[in-house]
């Protein structure tokens, strides 16, 4: 099996270098990628969308069929693990590998703790903001946000996060986060546009048309974060509890 | 070296060498937890090297799901099952 | 108006319904299982309402996303071939709705008889609506990339829906996500190569970028189309890659098995034929590379393999997969013949396929369902049991043989036709081969549930039933018939498909 | 043989991504526990990551964001000065897809040791051939 396995990458590796020959200059920005589309993007995308991010702008308006699909994975992910993982209270306590014990809270840790979650939080609420003008957006705000839940678990237990945030909550959130992205795509036909077509809700937001593509990618990117902060507690409480919602790492 | 002139080539090739260095000490080792970590090291240093390579939203998410989330993930598998691997 | 909004809503309604059954199910399993079957009825008559404007308008139809003109955002294109294979996939997961009435509920494991756990019923639902989703998604989408985002999201609820099968599942489902990621992965490389060489990721627009002499000599672009293909062969499990596909398949439950083994490799192939003439051409892949020497070969090899594996089965549902690999190297090995007659039967192939695929999966399902497992055993004596279950087998055994009225009989007819035009012997030695495999698996089964008696005498005199078996439920009958009645329906008119459909869909470059 | 040494140095996050997808194929196939096996699995999906971001770069040019800040531009963009964004958009998308992956396969492993008590393939293979 080694011998095989070493053999098709071997295999992989020489196809790939073959093909590495007449690939364009690594950094020529006259390569076809810089030139074909992404020029495109650079030159429009701020007088179209009002958002200097191109980066935002083509995650969320050019290409936001592909986000929302993202975030339907993200949330998806969550729901196949929380189904495989949860078992009934009748097999808890039955085959059950032992833990290691937890001694204690420590009081470095969780004052920390305490200090950082919010920083974290007010974070990653810039950063869903901002995402805009800046690096980051609804999936990067929505990451930290999430980890904050998590290191607060870490420090904490498992049982504290999930008395703030009931696990109930937490995935009816995820589910809503994918139905405001698409649902504001739903709008955008009930308008009168194609699917995800932001510049519709301009009759609503009362700006104009470049104005409503901005705000629409806001609103998606919002909807982004609320499920993956939601999926990613789940994630770690799921995994890191075996299922069992009882205690953490 | 005109070549790279425009970025700290020597740094480059440096943050290179040690991603492949912890891609391969992540795999070898046997210690699960000590193998998570590696990986959480890799993922840092991925994250570095797009950074270097101007995907800055792209490095964002990587140091946000790479060396932070999936680690934790890891981790939270690696202690409930058998730390330790044969290879 | 929602006449020009159908192609994002055969995608949408099922990922909003996703959502709906997620938000709403969780106190009453019933409710979604109304709504799951509400909104695949719904998705249904949407995907005829497309295939209709299709053939009446003769041409292709374009969505662009957000409103974003074709090569800079996502564009949906549905014309003549991929128009059948979304009603083909509509039809499926409709008739799978109204079959999962008592299987899901009885088979995904509840775990506690106290404790109702009806989360995992609705989970199920959820996780079959985002495959549905992803399924169509990916077939109608014309953009290289969001194709690998939609293959991922149903691959991700294939995962779910097979690892809550029992027992072994768990492994099998492990091993095959490891297989797709790699084949996903190979595609996203693929793409890659593709895009760095041109820059563009919009399907008709790399067709054009492509289509230049120092394109078709570059090695980069024939190892970017190496990789696709690779990619998406382990999707699909042809014959060297197709290691994952009988384990998962067999401990799957009952509904999953029904949902994937027929709609996952169907679409695959779609998605190879897609590509093939879409995005590179038949020139190219014809006459530039000339990979039909190999690849049809190849082909024959899988349905051989298929065949031969399937004989010696001895559980109904693992030989059914087996069949499943062989039925993947006539679709590969059609599209690769590279003439009308061989893309004709490669493309008729998908729509029966699935549709038989379906017929005996479902009919083995209703077995087990009844008697507690699949094997040999299990049949005997079941013509008496359950009538009309065994009807539909043998409906669904026709077909698979390919025996006149079915719909079997014509795609093999064509793909045939197309071997010998294309001289290759060998794969129309192995078409030839299968048929006579399958004729030999089938009426074995049938004997043995017709028959019953003929070899208690020697031997099994000792057996009694031990449970009386009756009839399978309403829920699961209406589906089954009506999949065998459609088997018949498109043998009978094969004709109006291939002219109307098929063959406005024949790439040039094709003769 | 100085042009070799520039050739060799002016695409070296091509002979890195190489490797890389190399180490992780290997371990994908050739690791004999899953863990390793899903870790190989991460360091194939980031090492295609890398090869599309490495195609984004351009000589002499700036992270993709605008820097006029809000409001209507005045002169004409200059395209060569930023990298590409699209294959950046399209790496979010694929390392969003990545963890997905791996949170399923990590809930799936646990399962298994629930099962079989162990997580080395040859352990389960022999369990499953008794």
């Amino acid at each position: 099996m080694k011998v095989i396995a070493a053999l098709f990458s071997i295999v992989l590796g020489v196809v790939l270098l073959v093909a590495a020959n007449d690939l364009p200059i690594w950094g020529d920005p006259e390569s076809p990628v810089s030139v074909h589309l992404s020029s495109y993007f650079i030159e429009h995308s701020v007088e179209q969308t009002s958002v200097p991010n191109f980066v935002t702008a083509v995650l969320a308006d050019y290409r936001g069929y592909d986000t929302m699909f993202e975030t339907a994975v993200i949330f998806c992910a969550g729901i196949t693990v929380m189904t495989i993982l949860r078992r009934s209270h009748r097999l808890r306590k039955k085959n059950v590998p032992p833990r290691p014990v937890r001694e204690g809270q420590d009081i470095i840790i969780c004052s920390a703790a305490r200090l950082i979650v919010p920083m974290m939080q007010l974070f990653a609420l810039y950063v869903l903001a901002h995402g805009h003008h800046s690096p980051g957006g609804g999936f990067q705000g929505g990451v930290i946000f999430g980890a904050s839940f998590i290191l607060l678990a870490l420090a904490y237990d498992l049982k504290t996060v999930l008395s703030r945030l009931k696990e109930k909550t937490m995935m009816l959130v995820s589910g809503l986060g994918v139905l405001v992205y698409a649902g504001i795509g739903v709008l955008c036909l009930f308008l009168g546009g194609n699917f995800l077509d932001y510049s519709r809700l301009a009759s609503i937001l009362q700006v104009t048309e470049i104005e409503a593509r901005s705000h629409g990618i806001l609103g998606v990117e919002v909807g982004v974060a609320l499920t993956v902060t939601c999926i990613m507690l789940s994630l770690y409480a799921d995994l890191a509890s075996g299922g069992e919602m009882d205690e953490g790492l | 070296m005109e070549v790279n002139s425009w970025v700290l080539w020597q740094f480059d090739v440096l943050i290179l060498l040690m991603v492949l260095v912890c891609a391969v000490v992540a795999l070898q080792l046997r210690d699960l937890v000590a193998s998570a970590i590696s990986f959480g090291a890799y993922s840092f240093f991925m994250c570095l090297l797009w950074t270097l390579m101007l995907a800055v939203d792209v490095a964002f998410t990587e140091a946000a799901v790479g060396a932070g989330v999936s680690t934790v993930l890891f981790l939270g598998t690696a202690l409930h099952i058998r730390r330790r691997a044969k290879d | 108006m929602i006449q020009s909004q159908l192609p994002i809503l055969i995608i949408v309604m099922p990922l909003l319904m996703a959502l709906v059954i997620f938000l709403l199910g969780h106190k009453n399993e019933g409710l979604c299982f109304y709504l799951h079957v509400l909104g695949m009825a719904g998705l249904f008559a949407a995907a005829l309402g497309i295939l209709d404007q299709v053939v009446t308008s003769g041409t292709a139809i374009h969505y662009y996303l957000g409103g974003w003109p074709a090569p800079y955002g996502i564009e949906l294109v549905i014309d003549h071939l991929n128009s059948m294979v979304i009603a083909m996939v509509a039809a499926v997961t409709l008739l799978v709705a109204f079959y999962s009435r008592q299987t899901v509920p009885a088979e995904v494991p509840m775990r506690t008889e106290h404790e109702k756990v009806p989360l995992r019923v609705r989970n199920y639902y959820v996780l079959y609506n985002l495959l549905v989703a992803g399924l169509l998604g990916l077939t109608a989408t014309g953009d290289a990339f969001n194709l690998y985002v939609l293959l991922e999201i149903a691959t991700l609820s294939t995962y779910g829906l097979l690892a809550l099968g029992r027992g072994r599942a768990y492994y099998a489902t492990f091993k095959y996500l490891i297989m797709g990621t790699i084949g996903a992965s190979f595609y996203l490389l693929g793409v890659g190569y593709l895009f760095i060489m041109t820059g563009s990721l919009n399907m008709a627009d790399l067709f054009t970028l492509l289509d230049t002499a120092f394109m078709q000599q570059s090695m980069s672009i024939t190892i970017a189309f190496a990789m696709i293909l690779v990619g998406v062969w382990v999707k699909m499990a042809f014959f060297p890659f197709h290691g994952w596909l009988p384990n998962a398949y067999t401990v799957a439950s009952t509904t999953s098995s029904c949902l994937i083994a027929p709609l996952m490799t169907k679409v695959s192939v779609y998605v190879m034929i897609r590509l093939m003439f879409s995005v590179f051409s038949a020139q190219y892949v014809f006459e530039i590379l000339g990979w039909q020497k190999i690849v049809v070969p190849m082909a024959a090899a899988a349905i051989l393999f298929g065949s031969i594996s399937a004989l010696g089965q001895k559980n109904l549902k693992r030989m059914l997969t087996y069949i499943v690999v062989a039925e993947v190297g006539y679709m590969v090995g059609g599209a690769w013949l590279g003439n009308v007659n061989g893309y004709t039967g490669a493309v008729y192939h998908i729509l029966a396929d699935g549709m038989m695929t379906l017929c005996v999966f479902m009919a083995i399902g209703a077995v087990s369902y009844k008697t507690g497992d699949a094997s040999l055993e299990s049949m005997r004596g079941i013509f008496r049991k359950m009538p009309v279950t065994s009807v539909v087998f043998l409906v669904g055994a026709f077909a698979m043989i390919g025996i006149p009225p079915t719909c079997g009989f014509f795609s093999k007819w064509y793909l045939v036709t197309g071997a010998y035009e294309a001289g290759q012997w060998l794969f129309l030695g192995a078409l030839l081969a299968s048929s006579l495999i399958n004729a030999i698996i089938f009426f074995r089964i049938i004997e043995t549930g017709y028959f019953p008696d003929f070899n208690k005498a020697h031997g099994h005199g000792h057996h009694t039933d031990k449970t009386v078996v009756a009839e399978a439920p309403l829920s699961m009958l209406v589906p089954m018939v009506i999949t065998a009645s459609s088997l018949v329906l498109i043998g009978l008119f094969s004709k109006d498909i291939i002219n109307n459909l098929i063959r406005h869909s024949v790439p040039p470059g094709l003769f | 043989m100085a042009d070799f040494i520039q050739a060799l140095l002016g695409h070296y996050n091509n002979w890195a991504f190489i490797l890389l997808l190399m180490i992780g194929f290997y371990a994908m196939i050739a690791k004999n526990n899953l863990i390793k096996k899903v870790i190989g699995m991460s360091i194939f999906q980031t090492a295609i990551i890398l090869f599309y971001v490495s195609m984004a770069v351009k000589k002499n040019s700036t992270i993709p964001i605008l820097d006029h800040g809000h409001g209507a531009v005045e002169h004409a963009i200059d395209v060569a000065a930023y990298a590409s964004p699209l294959p950046h958009v399209l790496m979010l998308t694929a390392i969003v897809v990545g963890v997905a992956t791996l949170g399923v396969a990590l809930a799936i492993i646990q399962k298994i040791h629930r099962t079989y008590d162990t997580i080395e393939e040859d352990e389960i293979m022999e369990i499953i051939a008794q």
